[in-house]
């Protein structure tokens, strides 16, 4: 239930800016669409069965975005600071370390958010371990790679989707 | 101004492309070079104020043939390599 | 609305800077992997701020530059995950400076 | 004065845009091919933002958003061809 509630309010608003327009035929239109879209997809595939809706997973839902962003302009300032600089200053190494988070989809958007923050990539996902394709690396152990790379999104996702 | 110096690059660029399609030893290079072609292709009919030949030229050009060529490389490799 | 078009194309400059460097980033890294993660960080700043100035200059086109903006920040990891998985499956060399390739390890292991 | 700017963006775009091919010419493997592939489209897809803009007709932006569908698509085929599990 909980899935096919958030299923549809995030399709009704991917038509409403497809659409850009809020006129009553095309909004019963829309309605439509996404409820056979729903109907048709989201009872083979639960996307959405595991997010939490409480008071401080919805907080941590807005507060999300603003960590990643930040994040992703610092990655932006230390690609630009290794490609500028005439020595190439690089050390990469591809380490292994470990989530505790276990839907797929939490999976997913932190395999997501740490390819897109400052010298990391992620290259194999096997089980609870995420090989990381890691440009300046400075601890090649689990846990010390754990440490710098999956905590600081694990905080917020692991309360958004366990 | 830009306009002009926009068409002069993407179309000397598409040539280029197309002249490593041609000659490239190797297929996925040449895949890849064909769909760059359709790409800066789409571009151009864009400066030309063609957007419905751009979009079709995307869809087919870009798209649809890159992904059928891949699916067709896939299977020749496949039933050659039982041979 | 003068003033918001020079912001706008301000804000575009910068994102082309990051598109650039992007550029500059896949031609001077010296293996696929540092290829890729300078490929995508970059270009998905630059094509967000890019988008995000012209959204600035002309307010009403928001809507359908939003869902250009979410498909680039949603689509572009996918595809250079997919893209270094591949990489690293058929055997692609690390550079010689790299300092550990546990996944290698991990495979060879398992398939002993 | 907003279209001179924007044109100082497009023509930034357009240099990174011949930088990143010269690495599709060249690159030795398939891969770094496929990746400079993957960069050049994203680029162009900010070129035909900002031509949209220039000629003030929004619907050059549709152009945009089909074009990002399919060159993701296209990567993953690749991709997967690549890894011979098509």
């Amino acid at each position: 239930m909980k899935n096919w509630v958030v299923s549809m309010i995030l399709l009704f608003g991917l038509w409403l800016l497809l659409s850009a327009d809020l006129a009553v035929p095309i909004l019963i239109a829309g309605f439509i669409v996404v409820f056979l879209i729903v109907l048709l997809f989201s009872v083979r595939n639960p996307v959405f069965r595991d997010i939490k809706l409480g008071p401080k997973a919805l907080a941590y839902i807005i507060i999300y975005p603003v960590v990643f962003l930040k994040a992703l302009v610092m990655a932006n300032f230390d690609v630009a600071r290794r490609v500028l600089s005439p020595s190439l200053p690089i050390r990469p190494a591809i380490v292994e370390v470990r989530t505790i988070l276990h839907s797929p989809i939490g999976r997913l958007m932190l395999a997501n958010s740490i390819t897109l923050t400052p010298g990391t990539l992620t290259v194999e996902i096997q089980g609870d371990s995420l090989f990381i394709h890691w440009i300046d690396a400075s601890a090649t152990d689990i846990n010390g790679a754990t440490e710098s790379i999956v905590r600081g999104f694990e905080k917020y996702l692991e309360v958004i989707y366990g | 101004m830009i306009n002009s110096i926009l068409f002069v690059v993407l179309a000397l660029l598409a040539l280029s492309s197309a002249i490593t399609a041609v000659l490239a030893k190797n297929l996925v290079t040449s895949i890849l070079a064909a769909g760059f072609v359709s790409l800066l292709a789409s571009v151009i009919y864009l400066l030309l104020s063609a957007p419905d030949v751009a979009m079709t030229e995307a869809a087919i050009g870009s798209g649809l043939s890159t992904i059928i060529f891949f699916y067709v490389l896939n299977k020749v490799r496949r039933s050659g390599r039982h041979d | 609305m003068q003033i918001a078009h020079i912001i706008g194309g301000i804000v575009s400059i910068v994102g082309s800077l990051f598109l650039l460097l992007g550029a500059l980033g896949i031609v001077r890294m010296p293996d696929a992997y540092n290829r890729i993660q300078a490929g995508t960080k970059a270009t998905t700043l630059g094509t967000l701020l890019f988008l995000a100035g012209i959204g600035i200059a002309e307010p009403g086109w928001l809507p359908k530059l939003a869902v250009l903006i979410l498909f680039i920040l949603f689509t572009n990891p996918v595809s250079s995950h997919v893209l270094a998985r591949a990489a690293h499956h058929i055997g692609i060399a690390l550079t010689s400076r790299t300092v550990a390739d546990k996944l290698r390890e991990h495979e060879e292991a398992a398939r002993d | 004065m907003g279209n001179a700017l924007f044109s100082i963006a497009a023509g930034i775009a357009l240099i990174a845009l011949v930088t990143a091919a010269y690495r599709f010419f060249r690159g030795p493997g398939a891969v770094d091919r496929v990746i400079a592939y993957d960069v050049l489209t994203i680029i162009s897809i900010s070129l035909i933002a900002v031509i949209s803009y220039l000629a003030r007709r929004v619907i050059y932006l549709d152009v945009a958003i089909v074009y990002g569908l399919l060159s993701f698509l296209g990567v993953i085929i690749v991709a997967k061809y690549l890894e011979r599990g098509l």
